[in-house]
């Protein structure tokens, strides 16, 4: 396998985000199971390839809605992974304070709009803030991310309708993992899937192998120059494959053992950068030190949430809204 | 001070906020000929359709465009049409914008005005004729507004839309055409301070929106009788003046609440209850049956809460009192 | 214009419907005009020829789910004209006893189960009611018809993707008016409308000139046939034009006045189905007696429903549900 | 008789039920491999695939087929997962399923069972943790039953799903691993009666779904301080059982009303009325704040009624007594 036009540094730093995601989800796994996180974890690890891949490619100031599965898209937007891990643990310093969790990570400040608890909910929220965009008239673009179970929700309809019509800056990214919690998604799922729906809408669509990481990256550039450059929404169809069961407490044993032990041998895109990597000449060592230097990054930062307090219990009724205490005449 | 209906009240106020804020914006079908009903009429031409913007019928992605673009700085206004549909939009409504703020630390405000027209009007039965303000004041991060006169539509609507929460913002249908004087230079109503409509020693008659002129009426046919009712319309029903009610319950000695939805689990319940646990006094409520509204306009009618209705309850407390 | 293998009986009575759905309309019209029906009206007038070529070929116990503009199919599925008009007028004798009106019409007995007063809501009752023949093992179908504005809301993916999940014998009919309240449809909807939406979901589809009540009712035979055999469920996108302001009460002035004229000189699928009748050799003495017929009989209703009394105020409380009465401890 | 948890009562009862009704059926996401917690484990390799249905992430088609099949005469039983996703067919649920038999005159009664698991548990966070029931129990045409023992979850299951009338039948995450004794030869529970858990005569505790556990250890705390505290468990919430609610205030002369839900325009305000309109005896209500659950441990647990807190409310309402 060689590949023309590799570009060694940008698939060197993809691999690298890729190690930072799976190793911040190997501890946040790890805290799950001995109960320093206690809300639910979807691990994304296996589909890293699809959030190093696409969201690199969008400026600081290019606003992402994300999901359930969101940790990877939030790393990748440039998120503090140190409060991020504080969030899912729940502790003083979480990016939401400790009110959101895994589900509704968000930083605003590096325009991560939000992890969402509702499947497809954030599709018209990302056209949304796309159309404010559009109002305010900057270059700014959106990009939202959802799982393939997403596309049977209306949203996914309205949403995407909203975004031709109005002809917003927003790219819609399907993360294909074949599998809607404990359900094959095509077992539920009626004709050819994302990319024919979205372009019955109109929408210029592409599809691609969410687990090569380089075949992400150029399809996610040349789509998110499109967008920007007033071509109107587009949807990005990526194949990828979860490794883990639906969330970290869940065994997965609906999915067939052989089936998912090939998927990942073959289809890790971690593995199939490395092995890229190395065809273009990067060393063992270097790509050793990515693991081993990922690994230590989360494992200080899992470290230093598990030593952080959790939240003043008064905070229960803060950031609520300006009208109208919580607390008025509470009970 | 000009004399105009209700509707055209709601139709300045978004003008005038239109014009002192370029952030602000209209999304929902059928804006760029002016609404369902009227209430946007001109606008189109006057600010142009892309800050008067029409939209396909998808109420679920018309709040939650209006989510993301409020996260995003512009400050929408949502027109839903007929309350009933909002319900195609519930999850957008109240799992996303009543929760964004606080789920996500308080690094985003949702400022969005959701226009919602309720109430009984015309035989228009069971799926356009709700009242579900209730359910709204009892969702966390949303702001509950029902006005009555032409006056308070243009100042509450102002503060709406000025209001940095998602304001549930609900106009009755068969307002439209009241008539009143409105200053539209008058400083903005705060949300959540109720307005005494009329005065009164022996007893207090809460209630918002249409019904509140019926509680009116309901004044003047006891005083008829000899009976001086405090008439109160809350005007907000989150945040709403329990300060203002209790006072008068004290006054009074007792509270009837009167409003247009169904009885069961309607926002009177809330009042009495408030009443009931802060001042010793009788409380009652007069609302509707709980069953959907009908078509015929007999079945309509006999459903709703008069003025009469509201009079002959008071009475019954009168006399209880012995 | 000359067409081979007009039946001829079968057009007649095609013909003779179109005026009674008219006709009927007519006198509804008049009547909101004076205030004998107090509701909103939505007249179907110049869209007929989707009614009557469509849900006649319905079985009576095949089921029907419609919509706000509901007169026409409920009268071509074989309800009573009289107990319709009762109800628009909201007197005794109603369909639905005065409780629904107009948007609410529905007569079970003859398996129409209902119009609908939220645009698109009926499509997955209609997936539902499908679903039930399914587990039951009939060989009936369900049809439902929407107009090209329901395209846009959720219902019509999720009510389509789950009829072709589970291969249900419901047909789709999208009564594409070009119109939706006061908005051209077009401006609204991205890409090519209802049968591509349809087809990118994996059902089969079939788009007819709705004004050519011929060409509906082949249309539709075949598609009922495809359906009713098993083959899961089908598209058809009827074009057609409405004649009239949205409502009985919109003079609609939002519509170019010269457009509205063209297209009801040219399009009407009464005046199209005349003039193949006329020329299949059924005279204009024939084709008078079907309108004088149609206005005598709706005439008629119209005045009985006049004549009724409104219903007893105490219905309110009927019908709302067997457990807990609306007026226990009622205010 | 059997010791059993609530999740299994509620298989079990669902199970009873298919065998006995070939009409009944369950629809949902995942319902193939038992449902997310496990509810429907073994019912598809049972009844078939076709009976124990998976559904796409469509839960507004899972309600409206729902609906359409309740129609045309089979009794389904519709899973939404967390009651937060029916948040996504609130207008199948509210403009379809509830007003559908009244709209068309009597033609046709939607029998549907809708399992909404609600309430608070383990950091779940805004979207999973909500109480809603109020909302129902505004809405007419909706049966609303909130079950708390094992016992209760199999009986009013069964009576839910026989019942003719849409059921939202909300059961209480933090309550699926709880045991107790289940006769599953037992007539089914009546809807609309509430169980008196503990009898008491110095004050009335109701209560209902996981917070009617709360309640009863507020009445034993209460009992080692003196106090004879009535716990009841009004189990349905519409119809609700105001006999016995009423009766027991007359007794003890004061109602205190828990429940996990927001206070405001929660269902505590409609019994809190009910009782102020009906009986002369003081009300208090011991509810959630208005505030969306937050994920971290300490400030979810803030907000939750315990029994402590209920007690402690008891012991102020006996204090203001003198
Ligand atoms: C509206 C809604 N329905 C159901 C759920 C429960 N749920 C959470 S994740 C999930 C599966 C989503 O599948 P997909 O969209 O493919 O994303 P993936 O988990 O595979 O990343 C489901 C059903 C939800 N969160 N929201
Ligand atoms: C969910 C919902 N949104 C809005 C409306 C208001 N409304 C009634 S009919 C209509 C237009 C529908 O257009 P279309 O589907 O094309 O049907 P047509 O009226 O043209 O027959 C609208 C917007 C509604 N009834 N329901
Ligand atoms: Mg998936
Ligand atoms: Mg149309």
């Amino acid at each position: 396998m060689s590949r023309p036009n590799i570009d060694r540094a940008r698939l060197r730093e993809l691999h690298q985000l890729m190690h930072r995601i799976r190793a911040f989800e190997r501890e946040a796994i790890a805290a799950a199971l001995d109960g320093r996180v206690l809300g639910a974890i979807h691990p994304s690890i296996g589909q890293e390839g699809v959030a190093a891949g696409v969201v690199t490619n969008l400026r600081r100031d290019d606003r992402l809605l994300s999901t359930h599965r969101g940790h990877g898209h939030t790393l990748a937007k440039g998120a503090d992974p140190r409060a991020m891990m504080c969030e899912l643990f729940g502790r003083v310093g979480g990016s939401c304070g400790g009110k959101g969790g895994s589900m509704h990570i968000a930083d605003f400040g590096v325009g991560m709009l939000g992890a969402n608890g509702v499947v497809s909910a954030n599709i018209t929220i990302a056209a949304g803030a796309a159309h404010a965009i559009k109002l305010k008239g900057d270059d700014r673009i959106v990009c939202c991310l959802f799982g393939d179970g997403a596309i049977n929700r209306g949203p996914f309809l309205e949403g995407l309708n909203w975004a031709k019509v109005f002809g917003l800056p927003v790219l819609f990214v399907c993360e294909d993992n074949d599998w809607a919690a404990t359900t094959r998604t095509s077992d539920m799922t009626a004709g050819e899937g994302a990319a024919a729906r979205a372009a019955a809408l109109g929408l210029a669509t592409v599809t691609v192998d969410g687990n090569d990481v380089a075949a992400v990256d150029e399809a996610a550039r040349q789509a998110i120059a499109a967008v920007r450059g007033g071509g109107g929404p587009m949807l990005i169809h990526a194949v990828t494959f979860r490794h883990t069961g639906h969330t970290s407490v869940d065994p997965g044993a609906y999915r067939p053992a052989d089936e998912v032990a090939r998927r990942i041998a073959e289809e890790d895109p971690i593995n199939l950068c490395a092995q890229l990597l190395s065809l273009a000449g990067v060393s063992e060592e270097e790509l050793a030190s990515d693991v081993a230097e990922a690994a230590t990054e989360m494992a200080q930062h899992a470290a230093f949430a598990t030593e952080q307090p959790y939240p003043d219990p008064a905070g229960a009724y803060a950031d609520v809204q300006d009208v109208g205490s919580p607390l008025e005449r509470a009970y | 001070m000009a004399l105009i209906s209700y509707i055209e009240a709601g139709r300045r106020a978004v003008a005038r906020e239109m014009e002192l804020d370029p952030s602000v914006w209209c999304l929902g079908e059928d804006l760029g000929r002016g609404g369902v009903f009227g209430q946007y009429k001109g606008l189109a031409e006057r600010f142009g359709a892309a800050r008067v913007s029409d939209a396909p019928i998808s109420e679920a992605a018309i709040m939650g465009v209006a989510v993301g673009a409020a996260m995003t700085g512009t400050r929408p206004v949502v027109e839903m049409r007929f309350s009933d549909f909002a319900l195609c939009a519930v999850d957008e409504l109240v799992n996303q914008a009543a929760k964004a703020r606080f789920m996500f630390g308080g690094q985003s405000k949702v400022p969005i005005t959701v226009r919602e027209p309720i109430g009984m009007w015309r035989s228009s039965a069971a799926q356009h004729s709700q009242s579900l303000e209730a359910w709204y004041t009892h969702i966390p991060g949303l702001v509950v507004v029902c006005p009555s006169t032409p006056a308070d539509n243009y100042a509450l609507l102002r503060a709406a839309i000025r209001c940095d929460d998602p304001v549930v913002y609900m106009e009755h249908k068969n307002l439209w055409p009241l008539e009143g004087e409105v200053d539209e230079d008058a400083a903005t109503i705060g949300l959540g301070k109720a307005a005494v409509r009329r005065a009164g020693g022996d007893i207090t008659i809460v209630s918002w929106s249409a019904c509140a002129r019926e509680a009116e009426r309901a004044g003047e046919i006891l005083a008829e009788q000899g009976v001086a009712a405090e008439v109160i319309d809350l005007r907000t029903l989150w945040p709403w003046d329990q300060e203002l009610v209790l006072a008068s319950a004290s006054k009074t000695g007792g509270v009837l609440v009167a409003h247009e939805a169904v009885g069961v689990s309607g926002f009177g319940a809330e009042v009495a209850a408030t009443v009931a646990e802060h001042a010793d006094v009788p409380v009652a409520r007069v609302a509707a049956p709980r069953a959907p509204i009908a078509y015929a306009p007999t079945m309509e009618a006999v459903v709703k809460v008069t003025a009469e209705a509201i009079a002959k309850r008071v009475l019954r407390m009168i006399e209880a009192r012995g």
